[in-house]
């Protein structure tokens, strides 16, 4: 999903607020929700690419301004919903007040069915992909060149994880990309590594 | 997903939040006990002295240091640090004079936070996940970190479910330093590569 | 620059608001900023492109949330501000309120040296482009390939008009892409044309 | 850009307008006069009844619509419009069975303003901006207009100085009707493409 969570490269920001402020928590209930997001997961009620969709799913001027257990506490909520363990209305009641939820969920995807496997050293192409649903594919890496480093175990396939879709688990690549491949003049000299789905890159032909 | 349409004002965050914790926990899907528990891991275990100790141990122990490069999750565990089970490889990137390494997650905000500690607020704003990976060097001057032009950045971005944690360079000056004292070097900080760990005084 | 408001083909947003309730304006002072401003391109204080890469230029949260009218109010304040017209602190004084300004200006750019020029039915390729100050290039389309259908005779060059850098005026070309070029499957299927300027292109080769 | 460190809450955007009005007419950058002809411009001339005439004129002079598809500026201009200096091109979009044209502005907001009058609040909205390049068909039915699979839909974002309108297609029942009895007709939303001309009664 092309979303504003999508959030690499972008430009506009200001500077990191970074310094001794800097806190995990500002209050209890942060630490409350942080708990209970984890334990709907370890109950079996979402897994975590359901999470993080969710998140990705919320109004985007909503996701843009929400702290971070904003986010977390929207992704709780909505999927509470979805899944039938309390509706809306409930959570509006017992709130007080409106409970701005997540948008709809759409449809998943499982792996592509072509794919390569790739070994350390290879050069690849991420394809030039475009997803509706949930995809861990940052958007700054579409249709670049980079280099295997290493590969990973297999993980489940997050573009069907977070829909319920049946899929095999895919190894996951570190590529490396040369941030001038990646925005050309526009960026500091540096090596970018992204951990990239085997579905999400083609062989460098 | 019916709303509640006599409701006028959107409820403040504490209230949404005391809700769904109210509607979970009359369910039985969370217990007073499992809460008192995952809080507890977030304020009392969770923390970055964790990751210090094996920073620490890396230092000082060239064979676990080994291992520890070779597979993360594994040389933690020795420790007695667990990953969750969808933290499924812990790397471990080791910054020289040559290689500066600093982590990031630009879709959301993962990290290896039973290794290194929950990441503070500015790790999971939209600021820093949104500059590090493009102008790496200038956000780390900006964070206080003005690299030698002749080392080399290395940026990691979380997409998936590989962790990464930095082992940084051991200060000098600490050449007799027991392993406990040069923990208290180590910074969460130096563990994301946004600073260095603390000069020995 | 890559900013919030390139948002062609951004997901995750809701229907669209319309109906008998649309207007032009909401309330008087609307109509008499929008009135300031085109004086204001009149007196020859900022010309059209400074004025739409100062909207560009607000804090990413507040271009979100604010309204048409209130992002044409900060990008008018923020270049009296700027050249001198006016200072900050008494905009403040007299608003009674901190008054937030758009982000300071970075660096323009001049044409592309080694452009061609191109005729309608060229096949033509956008620039893999990257630019940090004020570009008219949609993100959408970079790195795609379509077909040129007509020529405009020269504007001022955007990118250099935004940053008082000198420039020549640059022909720009209609050119069509199809909706799946751009967006794989992701996308209804559908022609869609874009203004492109001469520095943005590159011949298909 | 020093601020004002003794205010603390942002000025509503109200507040925000008067000042900047005000210290654009105190220093006279704006006069009275010009405020008031840049308002009646907005709220009495640049209304859609004048792209109105444009287009019933279109559908009933042959020769006109000719012009008007060839140099849709010089064209308008026989009707007493006249574009912005920076409104360097008017390139009419002409529907038919086959082609639907809708227009937008990704970017910002830009529109012929002049001509088709200036835009309604949802052309401006990050929803339309967003989606209308993307998912046409699909935000073409949302707002009411539910094209025929064989139509084939043109989007055109105004990205450069060029402006942009839609000659809709004449209503069927309309042959003996006059040019004025047409423009009752001609909305904007059909010159915007989101709409077909109102049909006859």
């Amino acid at each position: 999903m092309d979303g504003v969570h999508d959030l690499g490269g972008k430009q506009g920001f200001g500077a990191v607020g970074h310094g001794p402020q800097a806190k995990v928590f500002h209050s209890d209930w942060e630490k409350r929700i942080n708990a209970l997001y984890a334990i709907a997961v370890r109950q079996g009620i979402f897994n975590m690419d359901e999470y993080r969709h969710a998140i990705e799913r919320m109004e985007p001027r909503h996701y843009m301004c929400a702290s971070y257990y904003e986010r977390t506490l929207t992704s709780l909520a909505t999927l509470c919903v979805e899944k039938g363990v309390v509706t809306h209305a409930e959570l509006e009641t017992l709130a007080g007040g409106l409970f701005p939820l997540a948008r709809a969920l759409g449809t998943g995807r499982t792996n592509v069915p072509n794919r390569s496997s790739y070994n350390p050293g290879d050069w690849v192409r991420v394809r030039d992909l475009y997803v509706s649903g949930h995809v861990r594919l940052p958007s700054y890496i579409r249709g670049k060149v980079g280099r295997v480093i290493a590969v990973s175990p297999p993980y489940p396939f997050p573009d069907a994880q977070a829909h319920g879709v049946q899929a095999q688990d895919e190894p996951t690549y570190d590529v490396q990309f040369h941030s001038h491949e990646l925005w050309s003049d526009a960026a500091d000299d540096a090596l970018v590594h992204v951990g990239v789905f085997e579905s999400y890159l083609e062989p460098l032909t | 997903m019916e709303s509640n349409s006599d409701l006028k004002a959107v409820a403040a965050p504490v209230e949404r939040a005391a809700a769904i914790e109210m509607a979970l926990t009359s369910r039985g899907v969370a217990t007073v006990e499992d809460l008192a528990e995952r809080v507890h891991l977030a304020d009392e275990v969770w923390l970055p002295e964790r990751g210090a100790r094996v920073v620490a141990k890396a230092w000082t122990d060239p064979v676990f240091r080994t291992r520890l490069l070779a597979n993360g999750k594994s040389a933690v565990a020795e420790l007695g640090i667990e990953l969750p089970a969808h933290h499924r490889h812990l790397v471990v990137l080791e910054n020289s004079h040559e290689v500066h390494n600093v982590i990031c997650c630009t879709l959301c905000s993962c990290t290896a936070l039973t290794v290194i500690g929950l990441p503070p607020d500015w790790y999971k704003d939209l600021e820093y996940r949104a500059r590090v990976v493009r102008d790496s060097r200038t956000v780390l001057r900006e964070m206080g970190l003005d690299l030698p032009a002749e080392t080399q950045v290395r940026v990691w971005d979380t997409t998936a479910d590989t962790r990464y944690m930095v082992l940084p360079l051991r200060p000098a000056g600490t050449d007799h330093w027991s392993e406990s004292q040069l923990a208290t070097l180590v910074t969460q900080d130096s563990m994301i590569g946004v600073a260095r760990a603390l000069e020995a005084k």
